[in-house]
């Protein structure tokens, strides 16, 4: 496992570096400047000017871009420019209501797409097939805003079950916190237990092809048990792949669902960042979303050959 | 003696199309039959539907498999699962795939064991064990926990074995259960299924294309020739007497071990070397655990002769194919072609070409047979188009296909004519060397046969030096001048080919020459 | 058994897909909704821009699919909606598949250059896509390129990948080691006999990279960073819709449903060809 | 590792199903009807109110687009009822040299702030002095630099002299909260907001939600009679609504105008247009550009656009359609100045050919929110329709933001303004687009100067001498038509039945001094 992180990590980092580049480079390409949108609609150019000194922008762009990476470097992220706090503050903050949104729809992701792949790779005719493709296929069919927008009209304000929106910790209160992230993580989750069913289903149909699957069923061994005990063990390790790919992508689609659900997250605080030019907020939550995408998929890898026992490493 | 299996005119159709054309045989408990055939003619199949396991698109449309008066054919999914493993048991040719690579031996040994009783746990784990230490896998307690790719492949058949016993059935079907393994495991499982089907008094139906197989293991054979059983009787009776002319047939085109050669009625070898090895050495792997596949071969090759190089599986063969035409740099030593370093010279690229194993992975199958043989002619800068196009027709009436066959994809073809496409490209650039790597193992024995001859031809025709790479020992002595014996990536004699297989001088190879398995029949006890 | 399997395998892969019941029907929905984009000033002679007092009217003989907000006519809108996404994603697919391929045979070259691409993925996977749309847009000013754009970069990972893990397969075949040894170079080993075996799961990949792209134009549309407003989009009208979906559901009806529609043909198909494939 | 352990991962998260499944004891979803509302006022309970923008702390000091939290935490010297007409509220009373030179303040002397220190003069000094630095970025900088000394007389008194007179003194005096001095640094970068207001600063969570808790010790008796407050952030308009239709939400200032119409129908919300509330949406036009030169082809523009269509399908029927930014609440409002364009195309068409245009295409930023994106498609058509053509540049708001300050706008714009609900002069002088200084327009003249700069150095705001001014500022702005207004559209307050007494000051701070809520 050492050198497998050993490996690995350098060229983890270096995707960090390029990313802190472009990161830093797209947002100054951006038009507009924080200081202006810090200055409010009817600010003087002496205003602008002061503020641009306070934060530092009139220094050259190459000096800021280091200055930035020291800050990283030591641990100093600073304040926001216009969102207010401290950098660290804001994205803890909406990094907890992050990480419980994209938990809480990985295990939704989990839970429905495990059944989702079993049925489809085992069920093949009856109503029970039709109802899982057609669910598989409709769930990728519909934009995710579309489904978050009828769910809420659904849940929320036509049956009054769940809450249309807002954030409650679930670490502070469970029963209420479960009940903000129902709809936002099932929203979230239904287009990639579509894609986690359907590759799991892949995989099983493979799987089930066989020679293995052969021997089980020669040994007199139930179906049932040769899909779940022989198969499905065989499946994972590929679904696993995906799934990491969809923790990526869970965390970069957040920002439409965070948006739909007003949730607090990593997503809103980005939108919010850009729309306000706050570069302090932006760069380092753009990295850190880099960083945890790189994490991700590590660990994926690492799982990976957890579950797979021919490729485990010494 | 009773019979505990009776088949009755078994049928199997694919999708329409007749695969299995009325098989009958009948099996007494305790008795060993071998059923022989080649690639297609439904002895696969045939085992297959003795459990009902065919796959999708296959089905009995005739005819009765009675296990002790109960028909198989007819019987519903529950209950025919319940004599599954039970009663009768299989066993698969390629153990790798047939275990399942993500559970533990243990695992699916105690899954084996489950699926015909309510054991508990502990109960389980020791019969496990108990199967394990049957087949013969030392230390097996400590071993449940390891998984199949930790096994050898002779291992691995071996667990297959258990989980097959698990059941205690009453008739093993065992579908060429030693056709991936090399010539001294496959004596060593074969003595393994004899000892179970006499200590434990299991029926044994065998299956294989190998006559030798049969020969040593079976009392009772059946030859079975596209979907039907052509000759059936007492294995000596009919390797001694083949009534059917297809049996006949089948049984001239065995190589048997000993024939002498017939390399020197092809060509004369010349006196100077043509390829000289010296010292090649190949490791692969991470710099501190280095896996040695070469360790320091010297050979040489003359201009027209056959150098057959035996070896079991992982003995370096295949590496020192591959590093004789340069698909990868050696880590030590060196490859002279005609006194030049090889790697010096572009034209030796040219001369020295290989024929591969597999006739089917290694035709591109996006590519037309024409565009297959005109590749090395491009590569090499040989021609224009229209003189590739003839070269082209050449070649293929040159290997013994039609020139038409050029504008069709491989898949049009069978393994044999697939072979001769592969030969024909190796042939395309004017080589004066050809690298044989196992060219005949994936054919049947009449394939096989009109394959070596083909090549014999090619060798009186042209002049070609080969390297006949093999692990049957009838068919190198048959076709070599020399024969070149290795083991663990070392040489361990060579000498003339008769010589070699009568008076082996290498412990090594003599153990090989005994684990030939002989048509001579050496019925079990 | 063996021959048999092979047998299988004969059959012609793209047709073989198609030809089922699914494909048939892929086909068919996209079909159908690709033709109305095209003949959309044939099928109807009303101008997706011109504006009327009767804003949210429901279905009738003038406005078969009714009007939105602003009084426009949905029909109109929907077809020429069409019209710019196939625009969009024809665009903008084929650019990211050629960049991603080419990244993904670059891979294929050395060691090096196979550790740098793979992370250049892992980079253009990790960068929130939204965030990216918002950065692109504010870059370039709203447009269609900003689309192209965004779309095409989340396209290139897919197909990078995908070709790369092919590339991989196919180059341990035996043919490629066979055009190795009868003296074929690197580079035409690798174009000439590996990417044509390992192009086929790119076009599944294509099927849903068109689905894809539609999602990011309505996504992008929804942030107020898509096509240059008037201009109808399926995902601009869609996005403009969901505020009446409660008054007026018959709104995002006509857009949802061809959306849907769009989308599902295209899964139907790449599941088709794919089934096709692996058989 | 083990496969057991591998398998009880499996088992663990199918475990976990039971864990979201649960049924709640609680519900998050309050039940939205409005019970019928018992009479007088009630103490207790948290009012949550919606709001589609976060509060930027920088922004304290400066009119932006949450000004929600101001009048929740501070008090001012005093606020306007609805007739412009100044009531105390830290001063208890004033007293206006005759000159209009200074103005003397009583001020309360039981008022306390949140940590504990008195109010005093010096709160108003410091106060006063903050709005002057150009870092605060407020608008009324300009008023609050007329502001040269200060005078204490005692702990609870004090004069101010001024530079010279100004109209819209008691505008700066609605506008200017009174902080602490301590920590207001700490207040602008959000950390702690200390005032004297009726509720305390809770917590803040950025992009989500800030709560108040109730001031015990608030200066004014038995007020407020909340508990608490809490502002949701839910930047998506249609979550929003959702929310409000839910009951999650009490009270919103920030439904877009489409989704009113909607609300009204549903029976479940009071819906209260602030008439004279801060917005009014315009075209601005880039006089620079070579085009829009002459005023014949501005004046054409205000012709083309059908202002009551705007408001019917933009502003959910919600506005007034004027082509003066004044409020009908405001001294220099009339209807002649109000109805001066009115939708006709024909007339813009002779303008047009009047100033020798023909194929013209401009131009036409506007906000990309939906909302300001659907006027700007409006804005279009009509224009269009008169033969000028344009191109939309849906453009982020910090972008609009700095082309607005840095002057380089295209030659369209849409957007809305503030200040005109205010003392005219207000307007002039504090807001960009009109001011006569330096503005977005480019457009500047002697003239408007002059007029501008004399309506704002009187004493008094309410002669017919400084009506007669402002008919003249509204009549330059009418004429030159570098800003052509549209629709004046307040805020629009949506409330569920059970909040009552809620309201907003003339820059839209929210005070819920009197507010409550019925079971």
């Amino acid at each position: 496992m050492r050198t497998f992180l050993l490996r690995r990590l350098p060229s983890g980092l270096l995707v960090l570096l390029a990313a802190s580049f472009l990161i830093f480079l797209i947002l100054r390409l951006i038009p507009g400047d924080p200081a202006t949108s810090l200055a409010g609609p009817d600010a003087g150019p002496e205003a602008v000017a002061a503020i641009r000194a306070r934060l530092g922008l009139d220094r050259p762009l190459l000096g800021q871009y280091l200055g930035w990476l020291g800050d990283l470097a030591t641990g100093r992220l600073g304040p926001s420019y216009a969102i207010g706090g401290e950098v660290a503050d804001l994205i803890g903050d909406s990094l907890g209501a992050t990480v419980e949104l994209t938990l809480g729809a990985l295990l939704l992701v989990i839970l429905l797409g495990l059944p989702l792949g079993v049925l489809g790779a085992t069920v093949r005719r009856g109503p029970v097939a039709v109802a899982v493709r057609a669910l598989t296929t409709t769930v990728l069919a519909i934009p995710p805003f579309v489904t978050g927008v009828v769910l809420v009209l659904v849940f929320a304000v036509t049956l009054g079950l769940l809450p249309a929106g807002g954030h409650e910790s679930i670490l502070d209160q469970p029963d209420l916190g479960v009940q903000y992230l129902l709809l936002p993580a099932l929203c979230l989750a239904l287009p990639s237990a579509a894609i986690l069913g359907r590759y799991l289903k892949d995989g099983l149909e493979r799987a089930l092809a066989e020679d293995y699957v052969r021997t089980a069923t020669a040994l007199g061994i139930s179906r049932r048990r040769i899909v779940l005990r022989h198969a499905l063990p065989n499946a994972l390790p590929p679904a696993v792949t995906v799934l990491g790919l969809q923790v990526g992508q869970l965390l970069g689609g957040a920002v439409l669902v965070e948006a739909i659900f007003a949730w607090p997250g990593l997503g809103q605080l980005a939108e919010q960042g850009v729309l306000r030019r706050d570069y302090p907020v932006v760069q380092d939550l753009l990295l850190l979303l880099v960083a945890v995408y790189v994490a991700v998929q590590l660990v994926t890898d690492l799982v990976y050959t957890w579950l797979d026992p021919r490729i485990r490493w010494e | 003696m009773s019979a505990v299996l009776q088949v009755r005119d078994l049928k199997v159709e694919f999708d329409g199309v007749e695969a299995v054309a009325g098989v009958g045989f009948e099996l007494a408990a305790g008795e060993t039959l071998g059923i022989v055939g080649e690639s297609g003619s439904g002895k696969s199949t045939t085992a297959l539907a003795l459990l009902r396991m065919l796959p999708a698109g296959g089905r009995i449309s005739g005819g009765s498999v009675e296990l002790d008066g109960q028909d198989l054919a007819t019987l519903a999914e529950p209950a025919l699962r319940s004599v599954r493993g039970r009663r009768i048991a299989m066993i698969f040719q390629d153990p790798m795939s047939s275990l399942n690579p993500v559970l533990t031996v243990g695992r699916q040994l105690d899954e084996a064991v489950r699926a015909h009783g309510s054991a508990a746990k502990p109960e389980r784990a020791s019969r496990a064990v108990e199967l394990l230490d049957l087949v013969g896998i030392p230390d097996a307690a400590r071993r449940l926990r390891d998984h199949p790719h930790q096994f050898s492949g002779g291992q691995r058949q071996r667990i297959m074995i258990a989980l097959a016993l698990a059941g205690d059935p009453e008739v093993l079907v065992a579908d060429e259960p030693t056709t991936a393994l090399d010539p001294t495991v496959q004596q060593q499982i074969l003595r393994l299924l004899e000892r179970i089907n006499r200590e434990r008094g299991t029926a044994l139906v065998l299956i294989s294309h190998d006559l030798g197989v049969i020969a040593q293991t079976c009392r009772r054979v059946l030859v079975m020739h596209q979907g039907l059983v052509v000759e059936h009787g007492r294995t000596e009776d009919v390797l001694d007497r083949p009534e059917h002319p297809y049996t006949k047939r089948l049984l001239a085109a065995v190589p048997r071990l000993a024939e002498p050669s017939t390399a020197a009625a092809n060509s004369t070898p010349g006196p100077e070397p043509l390829l000289t090895v010296t010292g090649l050495a190949k490791t692969y792997g991470p710099r501190r655990r280095p896996v040695t596949a070469l360790g320091g071969v010297d050979l040489v090759l003359h201009p027209g002769e056959t150098l057959g190089l035996v070896g079991e599986s992982g003995s370096g063969k295949s590496t020192l194919a591959r590093a004789l035409v340069q698909a990868h740099a050696p880590s030590a030593g060196e490859i002279r072609y005609r006194g030049e370093p090889l790697t010096r010279s572009r034209a030796a690229r040219r001369e020295i070409q290989l024929v591969f194993q597999d006739p089917y992975s290694s035709l591109n199958p996006r590519m037309t047979v024409g565009q297959i043989l005109a590749e090395p002619l491009i590569a090499h800068r040989l021609g224009d188009a229209a003189e590739r196009a003839e070269r082209v027709g050449e070649l293929l009436t040159q290997v013994g296909l039609e020139p038409d066959a050029a504008d069709r994809h491989p898949r049009a073809f069978s393994g044999g004519q697939r072979q001769r496409i592969g030969i024909a490209r190796a042939l395309a650039p004017r080589p004066s060397v050809l690298i044989c790597d196992e060219p005949v193992s994936a054919l049947d024995v009449s394939v096989q046969a009109q394959v070596l001859d083909l090549l014999s031809g090619l060798q009186r025709e042209l002049g070609l030096a080969i390297l006949f790479i093999a692990h049957d020992l009838a068919v190198v002595r048959q076709a070599s001048h020399r024969i070149a014996v290795m083991h663990r990536g070392r040489l361990v004699e060579t000498g003339p080919a008769d010589q070699v297989v009568t008076d082996p001088q290498d412990p090594y190879t003599a153990e090989l020459l005994a684990a030939v398995p002989q048509l001579n029949h050496r019925s079990p006890v | 058994m063996t021959t048999l399997a092979v047998g299988l395998r004969r059959r012609r892969l793209l047709p073989a897909g198609l030809h089922t019941l699914r494909g048939t029907a892929g086909v068919l929905l996209v079909g159908v909704v690709v033709l109305a984009g095209l003949l959309a000033p044939l099928l109807t002679d009303a101008d997706p821009l011109a504006q009327s007092g009767l804003a949210l009217a429901g279905p009738s003989g003038a406005h078969p699919f009714g009007t939105d907000d602003l009084g426009r006519d949905l029909f109109s809108r929907v077809l020429h909606g069409i019209r710019t996404d196939l625009l969009i994603s024809v665009t903008a697919v084929p650019v990211g598949a050629v960049l991603g391929c080419a990244l993904a045979l670059l891979a294929a070259t050395s060691r090096g250059a196979d550790v740098a691409v793979q992370r250049v993925f892992d980079l253009l996977l990790a960068f929130p896509g939204l965030i990216l749309a918002l950065a692109v847009t504010a870059v370039l000013g709203p447009g269609r390129w900003p689309v192209v754009i965004v779309i095409a970069l989340a396209e290139i990972p897919g197909f990078g990948r995908q070709l790369r893990a092919g590339i991989l397969v196919q180059r341990e075949r035996e043919y490629a080691l066979a055009a190795r040894v009868g003296g074929a170079s690197r580079a035409r080993v690798l174009l000439r006999h590996v990417l044509p075996n390992a192009v086929d799961p790119l076009i599944v990949q294509g099927a849903i990279a068109f689905s894809l792209a539609v999602f990011i134009e309505g996504a992008m549309s929804f942030l107020g960073v898509g096509v240059r407003p008037p201009e109808p989009s399926l995902g601009g009208i869609l996005s403009q819709s969901m505020a009446y979906l409660s008054t007026h559901p018959g709104y995002a009806a006509a857009p949802l449903l061809v959306v849907t529609a769009l989308v599902l043909g295209l899964t139907l198909i790449a599941e088709a060809l794919n089934e096709g494939i692996r058989r | 590792m083990t496969s057991l352990s591998r398998r009880s991962l499996l088992r663990g998260s199918v475990a976990a199903a039971g864990l979201l499944s649960l049924a709640a004891c609680r519900s998050a979803a309050e039940s939205g009807d409005g019970a019928a509302a018992s009479a007088g006022p009630r103490r207790g309970g948290t009012l949550s109110l919606a709001t589609t923008i976060d509060y930027t702390p920088s922004l304290l000091f400066a009119q932006s687009a949450n000004t929600l939290v101001q009048r929740l935490v501070f008090n001012t010297l005093t606020r306007y009822d609805d007739q412009l007409r100044p009531q105390p509220e830290l001063a208890t009373s004033w007293q206006p040299a005759a000159d209009g030179r200074s103005i003397t303040f009583k001020l309360r002397d039981d008022v306390l702030f949140h940590d504990g220190r008195k109010f005093t003069a010096d709160d108003v000094i410091f106060a006063v002095k903050n709005l002057q630095n150009p870092v605060r970025s407020a608008q009324l900088r300009s008023t609050a630099a007329t502001v040269t000394e200060f005078r204490k007389n005692g702990d609870h008194e004090l004069t101010l002299e001024l530079a010279h007179p100004v109209s819209n003194l008691f505008d700066l005096f609605e506008f200017m909260i009174i902080t602490d001095s301590a920590t207001v640094e700490d207040a602008v970068a959000g950390k702690q907001l200390i005032g004297t207001g009726p509720f305390r600063y809770g917590k803040r969570t950025p992009g989500s939600s800030i709560t108040f808790t109730r001031n015990e010790k608030y200066w004014n008796p038995g007020r407020p009679y909340l508990d608490g407050v809490e502002i949701r952030v839910i930047p998506q308009a249609d979550s929003l609504v959702s929310s409000l239709k839910t009951g999650q939400s009490h009270l919103s200032y920030h439904v877009p105008g489409k989704d009113l119409a909607g609300l009204k129908g549903s029976g479940q919300f009071q819906l209260r247009p602030y008439d004279t509330g801060s917005g009014a949406y315009y075209i601005g036009v880039n006089v620079s550009a070579e085009q829009v030169k002459d005023k014949r082809v501005r004046q054409a523009i205000s012709w083309a656009v059908d202002r009551e269509r705007l408001v019917q399908q933009a502003l959910g029927g919600y506005g007034l359609p004027s082509a003066a930014p004044w409020p009908k609440s405001s001294p220099a409002y009339s209807d002649a100045n109000a109805t001066h364009y009115r939708h006709d195309p024909a007339k813009a068409r002779e303008l047009l050919k009047e100033a020798g245009v023909s194929g013209l295409t401009l131009p036409f930023a506007h906000s990309n929110t939906p909302d300001g994106t659907a006027i700007a498609q409006i804005l279009q058509h009509d224009l269009k329709q008169v033969g000028i053509e344009t191109e939309l540049q849906p453009t982020d708001s910090p972008t609009m933001q700095k082309q607005l300050i840095s002057q380089t706008m295209p030659a369209l714009w849409t957007l809305s303004h503030g200040f005109a609900q205010l003392h005219p002069a207000t307007l002039a002088v504090s807001a960009y687009p009109f001011n006569e200084a330096k503005n977005s327009s480019h457009f500047s003249s002697p003239g408007y100067t002059d007029i501008v700069q004399r309506a704002w150095k009187r004493p008094d705001s309410d002669s017919a001498e400084a009506k007669a001014l402002y008919q003249q500022v509204t009549d330059t702005l009418l004429d030159e038509a570098f800003v052509i207004d549209l629709a004046i559209g307040g805020q629009i307050e949506v409330a569920g039945t059970k909040v009552h007494g809620a309201t907003l000051n003339k820059f839209n701070y929210l005070n819920l001094d009197d507010a409550y809520l019925t079971v």
